[in-house]
């Protein structure tokens, strides 16, 4: 562990952000095309977390303050682990009971922070998010489950490198079909893009956590969704459509996946939360558990 | 008018012992009835047919002295609107509720004490504000109540410098 | 304390419109709700008094915004009766269009507008871009985009400019041609159907209980109370067309009603421009002398006409002044707005609370006035 | 009253100011029936977030506040409490001649007449309604302002707080919202 390492992380943060931003951005775009307008501009994503960087903020009690820190600090810890096209700042550390455990750490920040704000809506709102987060979680975690049994470990690059060499079909996704659209579905629900977005609901409960969220910590909630968008996306491509050879690769990957939810959420109204726990628990579920049978007991996906 | 329009006319006065009164309009008529017989008349009305309320409201004739209130019923068989009109004196005004024959007049009833300051004895909630927040004039739809000076003394307006051009041109054909 | 209360609105995404619920919620579950009227309040029954007969015309629009001209029909129709003034044919016709166009915008605007409260953003985007190609056709005739001022007691205000009819013409036919895959995105969409199917159930006694019309009253009693039909204004008498009913009415059944109204609308209007007279005369005076200071025989009269959300009414009393004595409006949603709320939201989530006021059709100007 | 100094910004305002022009969320409250334009601006047709604007849910996201029209007192209260919940800088832009001088309803018991009394204004849209294209331009127009450095009514608003106080004191009686009242 050498000063080398810290610089790695320190950039690989920094590339995250850079990345997911734009992506955010041109997505933005692309939303717009499909509801046939223009849209903003490629960067307008940045323009705005640092416009809203630079406007004053108030604070709601010290737990507000602190919990958004904490948030954005443990959400960027968390992006340090993930490996990016075989490289990672810390070799070995990549287990992937490590990332969600320090995941874990700014998902409670955030809920700590929106609830320490005091306003009901918030108070609703983070609420529905930890269901909806139980929600997708358990499908999820029960496939994972079944990869790290099939393979006998549980870190991240090394389950993406095992897909890598035999194209396409070497992927997860292809080898465990039903396994990936579970996946793909829970990537939705980790995104909180539509139809699982009721935790952020603008109509019904006026932006959920985010109600209180104003200037700099507003500013910080963005970066951190940013971040988290980089983790969740960049998971779902190491452990089901194998990561990527080159950096390059695993970009235009990355590109295409996020794209992709983002386009389908563009047509998509949203579940209520029971709805969504109920969908979750009824299809993803069970698909889950049938993959990991088939897995077991017929030794499918070796 | 058709025939059998006008045999439910007369039916109609004939039970109510009242006059039914022609309008302006097709298909609508008037009935002035006391206010202490308005309620037996809506309910009978009500059993013939009328089962939409569709407006409750108020007239301040000042000069007359008197609050006259307008319930305008529908009847959806022959499309008839019915206007059930009675006179309140306007000194103390002071009326029984008719939401136990139609449920729907509650808010109206509310709006109408709001507006013009009408009693209505008998429901709980008429006498709370509506649309008005703090209000602290006299009921405004009133015909004494002055929009204006009430306008000018509460909410300035802008003062404009009236700076007109006072040159004329001439036409000189 | 077990209770939060939740304030829906006035500045609330998911309102509509400047109007306040407030919503006293257990987790989810609403359990007692308060209507709270009044912020659009400007106090034009009052306003009225003070105008001329003709100076109303530039009020009455902003009564109900987003359907001005049944405003301006109602009132044109209570001066007339008051007054014995027969409207010239041409004007029956083109008031009928300018009517049944209105219909189609904010019919229009509600199925986009149902995207708003479950998120589907998309429907929403095109469903309001569609509704501006008709604000451009009333543009072309009237000359404003929202508030019109067109339908005027006696007739209406100025002739068709050449050529509307070709316009019109192409702008229902894109409109028809591109309304079922709106109902293929937003009304046989699986989760809108999740949403909304089955919910916001509006029973037959509520509609008689509360005095509810309209689209809600159709879909619920299975009757054709229409007052186009029942007791027909203009030359309704004169067109064909079907009253969609239906006796189940939760919120996706009255989604579909709005939407077969849609094309009965397009059929209306084909039909007014094929049977209107080429030409003629547009506009009655009422007096020999000044066109804007007319006085009213003495008399008061109720009109009424059917608005998207129901029966919308003024009553309309003159003493044969300048200007009107009292006029009372009856907003269409004044029922279901205010004491339908305060009964009926409860016993709803906080999900469905935007959605019933979009589907019941709550439209909060004309219930402040 | 006391006038805001003229323009002195550090270069941090600077390069504040053109992500602030670049990037207005605008707060999403019809207080009137200039509200009825807003669908039509902001979805396809004009499209408002090619300026880099949109609506936001509540006040303290928000950048600028819309006075899409008349307000009468009850709304006024919301407003006031809306306005200072928000985050500085903020704006406020008033449209249609009822927020300038009454408008048509100059004589009605419920609603106010002149906006920049209460609150600091940015920016006026004259019309009745403003139509989308004059709605679209003013936010042009208020980029640029913003860019510039001139939409400073929130600085005015703070050293004059006590002239804005009275004038909402002496025309609302009490800026306090009783929400019980209904109850």
């Amino acid at each position: 562990m050498t000063l080398m390492n810290f610089i790695y992380g320190f950039l690989a943060v920094l590339g995250a952000f850079v990345f997911q931003t734009s992506l955010t951005g041109i997505n933005r775009k692309v939303t717009a095309r499909l509801q046939k307008r223009r849209g903003p501009k490629w960067y307008q994503q940045f323009i705005d977390i640092f416009k809203a960087f630079s406007k004053s903020s108030i604070t709601h009690g010290w737990v507000y303050d602190f919990g958004a820190i904490m948030a954005l600090g443990g959400i960027a810890a968390t992006v340090i682990f993930i490996p990016v096209a075989g490289m990672q700042a810390f070799p070995g550390l990549d287990n992937i009971f490590v990332i969600s455990y320090v995941l874990a750490v700014g998902m409670l920040g955030m809920a700590m922070s929106a609830a320490g704000s005091g306003n009901p809506w918030a108070s609703i709102g983070v609420s529905r998010a930890l269901t909806n987060m139980l929600a997708y979680d358990i499908p999820f975690m029960v496939v994972v489950f079944t990869l790290i049994y099939q393979h006998n470990t549980g870190s991240v690059s090394e389950l993406a490198s095992i897909q890598q060499g035999v194209g396409i079909l070497g992927w997860n996704f292809f080898k465990l079909p039903l396994g990936g659209i579970v996946s793909v579905i829970a990537l939705f629900g980790m995104l909180g893009k539509k139809p699982f977005d009721s935790f952020i609901a603008p109509a019904e409960i006026a932006s959920g956590p985010m109600v209180e969220y104003g200037g700099k910590q507003l500013g910080m909630m963005f970066t951190l969704h940013e971040l988290m968008t980089f983790i969740e996306v960049s998971l779902i491509l190491n452990l089901f459509f194998g990561g990527g050879e080159t950096l390059l690769i695993y970009m235009v990957k990355y590109a295409i996946l996020y794209t992709f939810t983002n386009i389908v959420s563009g047509v998509m109204p949203r579940f209520k939360i029971d709805q969504a726990v109920t969908f979750f628990y009824k299809v993803p579920l069970g698909l889950a558990f049938i993959q990991g049978l088939l897995v077991i007991y017929l030794g499918w996906g070796y | 008018m058709t025939n059998s329009m006008s045999n439910w006319i007369e039916t109609l006065e004939k039970d109510l012992g009242v006059e039914v009164l022609d309008s302006p309009a097709k298909l609508q008529y008037f009935i002035d009835v006391e206010h202490t017989n308005v309620h037996q008349t809506l309910a009978y009305l009500r059993h013939v047919g009328f089962t939409q309320m569709s407006l409750l409201s108020c007239i301040d004739w000042i000069e007359q002295g008197k609050f006259q209130l307008i319930c305008i019923l529908m009847n959806w068989e022959n499309g008839v609107h019915m206007l059930v009109r009675t006179m309140l004196d306007r000194e103390n005004p002071e009326f029984t509720t008719i939401t136990d024959i139609y449920p729907g007049a509650v808010y109206y009833e509310r709006e109408i004490h709001e507006f013009f300051g009408v009693h209505f004895r008998g429901n709980p909630t008429y006498q709370k504000p509506l649309f008005l927040e703090r209000w602290d004039d006299m009921p405004p739809l009133r015909k004494d109540f002055d929009p204006q000076a009430y306008s000018d003394s509460k909410f300035p307006r802008r003062e404009h410098p009236h700076v007109f051009k006072t040159k004329v041109v001439e036409v000189t054909e | 304390m077990k209770e939060v209360k939740l304030f829906l609105g006035p500045q609330h995404p998911g309102m509509h419109g400047n109007y306040s619920v407030h919503m006293y919620v257990d987790g989810d579950m609403i359990k007692k709700a308060r209507p709270t009227p009044g912020f659009l309040h400007r106090g034009f029954e009052k306003l009225m008094e003070r105008r001329l007969w003709m100076g109303n015309l530039a009020l009455i629009p902003r009564i109900c915004v987003v359907e001005p001209d049944i405003n301006e029909m109602v009132y044109a129709m209570g001066i007339e009766a008051l007054a014995g003034v027969e409207v010239p044919e041409r004007a029956h016709w083109i008031r009928m269009m300018i009517l049944e166009l209105g219909r189609l915008a904010i019919h229009m605007m509600a199925i986009g507008g149902i995207g708003g409260p479950t998120g589907m953003y998309t429907a929403t985007y095109w469903g309001i871009a569609q509704r501006d190609l008709i604000l451009d056709l009333f543009e072309k005739i009237t000359g404003a985009r929202i508030y019109h001022m067109y339908i005027v007691p006696g007739g209406v205000r100025k002739d068709l400019p050449e050529g509307i009819l070709e316009d019109v013409t192409k702008v229902l036919d894109q409109l028809e041609k591109n309304l079922p895959e709106y109902e293929e995105l937003i009304l046989r969409h699986p989760i809108i159907h999740a949403r909304i199917k089955d919910n916001i159930m509006l029973p037959e006694s509520v509609v008689w209980e509360l005095g509810v019309t309209g689209i809600g009253m159709r879909s619920a009693t299975g009757t054709e109370n229409d007052l186009r039909k029942v007791k027909p204004y203009a030359r309704y008498d004169q067109v064909e067309f079907d009253v969609p009913t239906a006796t189940y009415s939760d919120a996706l059944t009255r989604m579909q009603l709005k939407y077969q109204e849609m094309h009965q609308s397009i059929r209306i209007i084909r039909q007014v421009m094929e049977k209107m007279p080429k030409e003629g005369p547009v506009r009655t005076n009422f007096s020999a002398g000044s066109a804007l200071r007319f006085t009213v025989p003495e008399g008061m009269v109720y009109t009424a006409v059917e608005s998207s959300r129901g029966e919308y009414g003024y009553f309309i009393v003159s003493d044969g002044k300048e200007q009107p004595y009292r006029i009372a409006v009856r907003g269409a949603s004044y029922p279901q707005g205010l004491l339908g709320i305060e009964k009926y939201l409860t016993g709803y989530r906080i999900d469905d609370a935007s959605i019933w006021m979009d589907t019941m059709g709550v439209c909060s100007p004309e219930i402040d006035r | 009253m006391h006038e805001v100094q003229k323009n002195d910004r550090s270069l941090w305002e600077v390069v504040g100011d053109y992500f602030r022009a670049n990037s207005i969320w605008m707060k999403w409250y019809c207080t009137g029936c200039g509200a009825i334009e807003m669908p039509p601006t902001m979805t396809s047709r004009f499209d408002m977030e090619q300026l880099g604007m949109g609506p936001m849910a509540t006040p303290r996201q928000a950048d600028v506040l819309l006075i899409t029209g008349y307000l009468s007192t009850k709304t006024l209260r919301r407003v006031i409490y809306s306005y200072e919940q928000m985050q500085d800088p903020k704006y406020v832009v008033g449209f249609g001649s009822c927020t300038l001088n009454g408008g048509i309803y100059y004589d009605s018991y419920a609603t106010i007449n002149q906006l920049d009394k209460y609150l600091p204004v940015d920016l006026y849209i004259a019309g009745c309604m403003p139509r989308p294209e004059a709605i679209m331009n003013s936010f042009g127009e208020l980029i640029e302002m913003i860019k510039k450095g001139e939409a400073k009514g929130w600085k005015h608003y703070k050293e004059n707080h006590e002239w804005y106080k009275a004038n909402q004191m002496d025309s609302l009686g009490e800026v306090i919202i009783h929400d019980e009242f209904h109850e």
